[in-house]
């Protein structure tokens, strides 16, 4: 089963005037064709980082390395900036997360769309606009004709994410990184856009990544799950593997913070991690986890903790999991678990 | 826009009158013109003769609304020791100095914008450095040290370029980059902090994710983006060089407005220093006037506004 | 990216396109017979009625003639318009005019031309600002087609010099047809060269006047084309006579000129001009207790102190160079009258300190030096009146606003100089600072009765020795500490050959390529 | 067996002491090499200013007119005693140069000074109360900005006369237009900042707002304007001395020492150059500080 984009073992580090911060370490995960796969942890774990490190477009100040990042049998590693722009923008595309910025001031929401096409396709501009114009319909914007002609200032939050979908979407990419795509939006057309994104991965058949600290937006459209800790997985797996089953601390830590309608009574006090994140700072090692987790004992502080591999997309790093990992390989088309969405 | 464009050039008229106002106190009170106007040796009989018939005499608040009442129609007076009408040699000498201002600000960003640039892809690396040292070595070498230099090298040493005059545009290189050269570092500097803001801005990550190259990157998208506060500083500059010219038209012998003020200061000739401040002035508003509308045309966000 | 190219491409072949066509400044000078000659300061108007600046002089002399002509060597008065001139008694002369001298428009030269003119320049309403040089004047009359009657106020000996050195005569019927401004534009005048070409501020192009009266003077000009340039900058004028596309500048400074004389394709000749360099005190007391301290000079001792502590020879030798000379008579040596065997004060700073002692100043005062012109030469002043205790600083002002401030009593010591407008009479200059005009900071009644006297007297040697005592006087009383005389230096191509006068009037007009 | 609480916690990098704000400028400027440099030349000319009877061998005011004009000791008829050679009056170039720094020095920091106390308070006027008061500083500014500075400067020292006082005083007046735009931009900025209307929501007068809260964030701007203007007034009294109304002789001013070596230029370059050299040495000094000083203490770091 070819997957769409494999990683093993990405190593980023940001040189900052404190040290070297070891942004992400050891990070390997794999997305299917038409799958959605969340890179899910709290703020400042490392996952924006991830998704950038793919694009290679990290700030000027990373810098990173990786055994293995294959992307439609292409390795990444190797491709010059001269391949790999055209990658960009062509194969794989990024939404990110403030819809106010992300778009130029100076110019038409028209020009915007269209320069991607034009550049990497040598399409006339005429078809670029009728293509720009089909897509803004798709994204569910309406008299897009004449929205061509607008600036971005003049277009609310929620227009604009749904006008970075469909630039996104111009060249026909087969891998669709979402940043986020929804934090600086309200509820109502937080909803809006996540519909609108699992709608369009099933009709392109796109592989996606969605970046999310919030964990209810991974149970209403993801397939699979890695969370992500102080940089590193701690654990990955099917969705209904991860809600019903979490194995890692953490993990279980975070479901326990959540409500779950049916099952949590109201007025129960929800769970709660103590302590902060550790800076990843100099030299690290052992579970980065051990100093909030309740079960920590000396081998956690042990050199050396790999990923433990149950099946090819399960996987937890845990030196002592607290429960029996599930054996029962149930169908990795996991069924959506009730009134989640 | 409109309302705009009238209050601005409301705001711009009374600017005009206030500065001839000062100009006109501060030149008369600078010397008494009868003295000069009477030339070397005159007798003080001499002078009180000058003095009324010149009507030096009245109080400067009535000479001054009789000269703006005149200055209004167009007639800034004569003057008295070339016998020529003022407005008549301020036009005949306008286009030396408009010209060489156009080519000084035109060389200064010629140069200015592409150090910029180059200071702003590569921040704190010898580059950067060079680039502000080349473009700061503008503002420190005074502008009559740097014409001298020039003439030296290039005209005497080399013969490249005439020396003086102003009959061919070859005249006009040297003044112009001995001018041009001040401006450039206020707009090398200010490309450079506006490059460096936009790349690090959001949209510009947007631009590289959709797998755009540099230079499309670095001129579509930055240096649109960041050129505009260079033309308000450009028009600003471009003022400083109408006004700062009487040194390069002394050494280069162009006969522009900024040597003709020169000559009328040192020998008191002050219609004519009257009317070249009034001009310098109303260059000046006219200039960040239009200034701020190519940021309007430039800067979509006004423009709706 | 294909247009991006295109655009480079074409910026650099722009450059290429320049950088190519730069070929050598079109050569001037002897080649195409055009004397290239450059002045600092700009011409004012053309008309000389209405004009005091030394370029308006020079600029005249070129094309306008007047009515008599003086020989720069020999000091003698011969007649140039003139055919012969007599003086029928003290107040009345009477001239008899060449025939034939033709006007650059064409038109014959009349009686009517010289009498329209003279009495225009007489005239207080016409505000001629040569007002000095006509006044003498009462009326002008016609006599007959080529004869005319000039009529004295009063006797007035310098007559003949400002009938030589000023009072051009302009065509009747042009001049009173577009008058002084119409004629600064375009002038008309007899003189040996026409004005083709102006460009205010700019440049004058003048070519030879075929047409020249033969028997003039002034000689046959030779030299066919003159473009006579305004350069403000000292250094731009000397780079350009360096490559070749100027001919002639003067006024360089000596340090320079020195220089220049190295160069092969240059000629340097120093000229003493008949301008000296002074320093005047407040003798008369006008500026009184204002500094809040009593006004020094009114002391003979701190006068003279002033005359011991001044090193003119070191200044003249060293910052003027050339012909420059210490002077110690308030006049110009050459000048008529101008009496040499006066008080001398040589240069003696000991003495100069035991003067002050003696005046009540042991240990010096503090006070201000004026000046208006040659920072250098200011400054070694000071540097000399420092040594002997006069702790001086230099004010440098604009000529007019120095006058204002002197006229109103403010100026108690002054750094002037004065070029007597090129008169070879010791009347341009002693007369019009001593006898209680606004400029006189002496006041002596002896003086100025002497002067007065000798100004109105037609008996030579009588009015040479009025000019004498007043002069010795003048000395004794230290009114004055003259200095030095003024040096120009001529550089111009060697091609050029070309003689200086003291009178500081270049003549191109007696020119010729060598 | 337990592991000791400190094995427990190290490899966690909870022990690393992020560097105080402080430190982080510290580090900046250590590793701004603009800074540095531009510093190390300002620092340099003040020294020379400081120790200048010590490096000057003559009193600058001293003339001898028999040895003057003598090449400094790099051309053939230099000598050793006079380094630098003898200007035209035969005074000491080295001591003048030397003394020249005090006055140039002097200058620059004075009209600055007074510029900025001009600027700044208008700045602050404009900044804050905005409206009104804004209204009518942007008035003096354009006008301020409309009247040509070079002849203002040359028809005003034409009336006085030019002594040092009144081309500090002149300048002065002249070049404070920088610090009156950029402060009122930067206190607006501040202005609308929530801590200033959460001090003003609890009460704080409007003194106490503008000195407490607005003042100290301003300074950032203040000292780099400073700096930049300090090299465009020493420059502007260069060629205000060059066009014969600056400081007035004898004082060895760098600017009137380009002015008075001009007319002997074309021969004796080396009158001219050395002054020029040593002014732009100060300025290019003045200005890479500035520029240091600004990304240095700029919010972002901006490397």
């Amino acid at each position: 089963m070819n997957a769409l984009l494999e990683v093993k073992n990405l190593n980023v580090d940001l040189n900052l005037p404190a040290g070297a911060l070891h942004a992400v370490r050891d990070v390997s995960f794999s997305v299917q064709k038409g799958k959605t796969l969340s890179l899910v942890g709290e703020s400042g774990c490392g996952k924006s980082i991830t998704a950038l490190a793919i694009m290679n477009i990290l700030p000027p100040s990373a810098s990173y390395n990786a055994k293995k990042m294959e992307f439609e049998g292409h390795d990444l590693l190797k491709m010059n900036e001269k391949k790999m722009s055209r990658f960009r923008g062509a194969k794989m595309a990024m939404i990110f997360q403030e819809p106010m910025t992300s778009l130029d001031p100076c110019y038409t929401i028209g020009d915007q769309l269209t320069e991607a096409l034009t550049e990497h396709k040598n399409v006339s501009s005429k078809e670029a606009r009728d293509r720009a114009v089909f897509l803004l319909e798709k994204v569910g914007i309406t008299g897009s004709a004449s929205r061509l002609r607008q600036y971005p200032h003049q277009l609310s939050g929620g227009l604009r994410q749904r006008i970075m979908i469909a630039m996104g979407l111009m060249c026909g990419p087969s891998l669709i990184i979402a940043d986020e795509p929804t934090t600086a939006l309200d509820v109502t057309i937080q909803a809006q856009i996540l519909r609108l994104l699992a709608s369009i991965q099933k009709e392109f058949n796109m592989g996606m990544i969605l970046i999310t600290h919030d964990l209810g937006v991974v149970a209403r459209i993801a397939d699979d799950v890695a969370v992500m800790y102080c940089g590193e997985v701690v654990e990955t797996g099917n969705i209904t593997q991860i809600f019903n089953h979490p194995i890692h601390p953490y993990t279980r830590g975070l479901m326990d913070c959540i409500p779950i309608p049916g099952k949590t009574k109201p007025g129960e006090k929800l769970g709660s991690i103590p302590g902060i994140v550790p800076a990843p700072i100099g030299d690290l090692w052992g579970c980065s986890f051990r100093n909030r987790c309740s079960l920590a004992t000396a081998e956690c502080a042990a050199r050396g903790l790999e990923l433990t591999h149950i099946s090819d997309t399960r996987s937890f790093r845990c030196v002592k999991p607290p429960v029996e990992p599930e054996i029962d390989h149930t169908d990795t088309t996991a069924t959506r678990s009730g009134g989640m969405i | 826009m409109l309302i705009y464009t009238l209050k601005r050039l409301g705001l711009a008229i009374i600017v005009m009158v206030t500065v001839s106002m000062i100009s006109f106190m501060l030149l008369r009170v600078s010397g008494d013109p009868a003295i000069s106007l009477a030339g070397e040796g005159a007798s003080s009989a001499e002078i009180e003769f000058v003095r009324e018939q010149y009507g030096f005499d009245r109080p400067l608040i009535v000479q001054y609304f009789e000269w703006a009442g005149r200055a209004v129609q167009g007639d800034l007076g004569t003057s008295p020791y070339l016998k020529q009408p003022v407005a008549q040699m301020i036009k005949d000498r306008m286009g030396v100095t408009m010209t060489l201002g156009v080519c000084s600000l035109t060389f200064a960003l010629l140069l200015a914008i592409p150090l910029g640039m180059l200071a702003a892809i590569r921040p704190n690396t010898w580059i950067d450095r060079l680039a502000l040292s080349i473009s700061v070595m503008g503002q420190a070498m005074p502008s009559f040290w740097f014409g001298l230099i020039l003439i030296i090298f290039f005209g005497v040493y080399l013969r490249w370029l005439p020396i003086s005059g102003s009959d061919t545009w070859r005249h006009f290189v040297m003044p112009t980059i001995a001018l041009g050269y001040y401006a450039t570092p206020a707009i090398m500097r200010l490309v450079r902090s506006g490059m460096l803001e936009v790349l690090a801005s959001d949209h510009i990550r947007t631009a590289r994710a959709k797998g755009l190259r540099w230079p499309k990157i670095l001129f579509k998208h930055t240096l649109r983006n960041a050129i505009i506060p260079v033309v308000a500083v450009a028009a600003v500059q471009l003022g400083f060089m109408l006004g700062g010219s009487i040194v390069i038209e002394a050494i280069f012998a162009l006969n522009g407005l900024g040597n003709l003020a020169w000559i009328s200061i040192s020998r008191s000739d002050l219609p004519v220093v009257q009317a070249i401040v009034l001009f310098l002035s109303v260059i000046y508003i006219f200039l960040t006037f239009m200034a701020d509308l190519f940021n309007a045309f430039l800067d979509p966000r006004i423009r709706s506004s | 990216m294909k247009k991006k190219s295109i655009q480079l491409l074409s910026i650099c072949l722009f450059t290429l396109m320049c950088l190519s066509c730069f070929l050598q400044p079109a050569f001037a000078g002897k080649k195409d017979d055009t004397l290239n000659i450059a002045f600092n300061k700009e011409l004012e108007s053309m008309d000389r009625y209405f004009n005091t600046a030394r370029e308006g002089i020079v600029l005249a002399r070129h094309v306008y003639d007047n009515l008599l002509y003086r020989d720069p060597v020999t000091y003698e008065y011969k007649g140039l318009l003139a055919k012969s001139f007599k003086w029928n008694s003290d107040t009345e002369m009477e001239i008899i005019l060449r025939e034939g001298v033709k006007f650059h428009n064409g038109q014959e030269l009349t009686a009517d031309d010289v009498e329209y003119t003279l009495n225009f320049a007489a005239n207080p309403d016409n505000k001629v600002k040569t007002q000095r040089y006509s006044d003498w004047i009462d009326t002008v009359k016609k006599t007959g087609p080529y004869s005319v009657k000039i009529m004295l106020k009063k006797p007035f000996p310098a007559a003949l010099e400002f009938l030589s050195g000023a009072n051009p005569i302009y065509p009747k019927e042009y001049y009173s047809k577009v008058g002084p401004d119409g004629f600064g534009l375009n002038p008309i005048g007899t003189g040996p060269y026409k004005i083709v070409e102006v460009i205010p501020g700019q440049k004058v192009v003048l070519v030879k006047n075929q047409d020249y009266f033969k028997d003039s003077p002034k000689g046959q000009p030779h030299i066919g084309k003159i473009v006579w340039r305004t350069l403000p900058e000292v250094n731009t004028q000397m780079a350009e006579l360096m490559t070749g596309s100027l001919d002639w500048i003067w006024l360089v400074p000596p340090d320079q000129a020195v220089k220049l004389a190295e160069i092969p394709t240059l000629t340097v000749t120093p000229a003493e001009t008949m301008r000296i360099g002074y320093i005047v005190f407040d003798a008369a007391n006008r500026s009184g207790k204002e500094h809040g301290m009593d006004n020094p000079y009114t002391h003979l001792k701190v006068r003279q102190a002033i005359n011991h502590a001044i090193n003119r020879d070191s200044i003249s030798k060293n910052l003027l160079g050339g012909q420059s000379r210490s002077v110690y008579s308030a006049c110009f040596p050459s000048q008529f009258g101008c009496e040499q065997d006066v008080k001398k004060y040589e240069y003696d700073p000991e003495k100069a300190k035991k003067l002050l002692a003696e005046a009540g100043f042991p240990n010096g005062f503090e006070t201000i030096l004026y000046g208006y012109r040659d920072r250098p030469l200011a400054e070694a002043m000071i540097g000399d009146l420092a040594a002997v205790g006069i702790k001086a600083n230099l004010m440098m002002m604009q000529y007019s606003a120095l006058r204002e401030k002197a006229r109103e009593g403010k100026a108690q010591m002054q750094f002037l100089t004065w070029g007597s407008y090129s008169i070879n009479d010791v009347s341009a200059i002693v007369s019009h600072f001593f006898e209680f005009e606004a400029d006189d900071f002496s006041m002596d009644p002896m003086v100025r009765d002497l002067l007065v006297e000798a100004d109105t007297s037609i008996d030579t040697p009588k009015r040479k020795k009025l000019y004498s005592d007043a002069l010795k006087l003048i000395a004794d009383q230290a009114y004055w500490c003259p200095m030095f005389t003024y040096v120009s230096n001529n550089c111009y191509s060697k091609d050029l050959d070309f003689t200086p006068y003291p009178d500081a009037v270049p003549r191109f007009f007696q020119s010729k390529w060598k | 067996m337990t592991p000791t609480q400190q094995q427990f916690d190290s490899g966690l990098g909870l022990d690393v002491v992020f560097p105080t704000p402080g430190q982080i400028m510290g580090q900046r400027m250590k590793s701004h090499k603009g800074f540095i440099i531009g510093g190390l030349m300002v620092l340099i000319v003040i020294m020379v200013a400081i120790f200048a009877p010590y490096i000057a061998g003559y009193d600058p005011y001293h003339q001898d007119l028999s040895n003057r004009m003598i090449p400094p000791v790099w051309s053939e008829k230099g000598t050793w005693d006079h380094p630098l050679g003898t200007d035209n009056m035969g005074r000491d170039y080295l001591s003048r140069l030397a003394y020249g720094s005090r006055i140039s020095l002097l200058i620059g920091f004075s009209c600055m000074a007074i510029a900025a106390v001009i600027g700044i308070s208008l700045g602050l006027i404009a900044g804050y109360f905005g409206g009104l008061a804004d209204y009518i500083v942007s008035f003096i500014i354009t006008v301020r900005l409309a009247l040509p500075a070079v002849l203002v400067a040359v028809a005003v020292v034409a009336l006085i006369g030019g002594s040092m006082q009144v081309v500090i005083m002149v300048l002065g007046c002249l070049i404070w237009d920088r610090f009156a735009v950029i402060l009122r931009a930067t206190t607006q900025q501040i202005r609308a900042m929530d801590y200033v209307q959460a001090a003003q929501a609890a009460g704080c007068s409007v003194l106490w707002l503008m000195v407490r809260e607005i003042m100290p964030n301003l300074f950032n701007s203040i000292v780099i304007v400073a700096t930049l203007e300090i090299g465009r007034a020493i420059l502007l009294e260069a060629a205000l001395s060059f066009l014969g109304m600056g400081v007035q002789p004898p004082i060895p001013s760098w600017g009137l020492m380009i002015s008075e070596g001009k007319d002997l230029m074309l021969f004796d370059p080396y009158l001219v150059t050395i002054p020029g050299v040593a002014l732009f040495f100060l300025v290019l000094g003045m200005n890479l500080f500035g520029d240091g000083l600004r990304d240095v203490t700029s919010p972002e770091g901006r490397s």
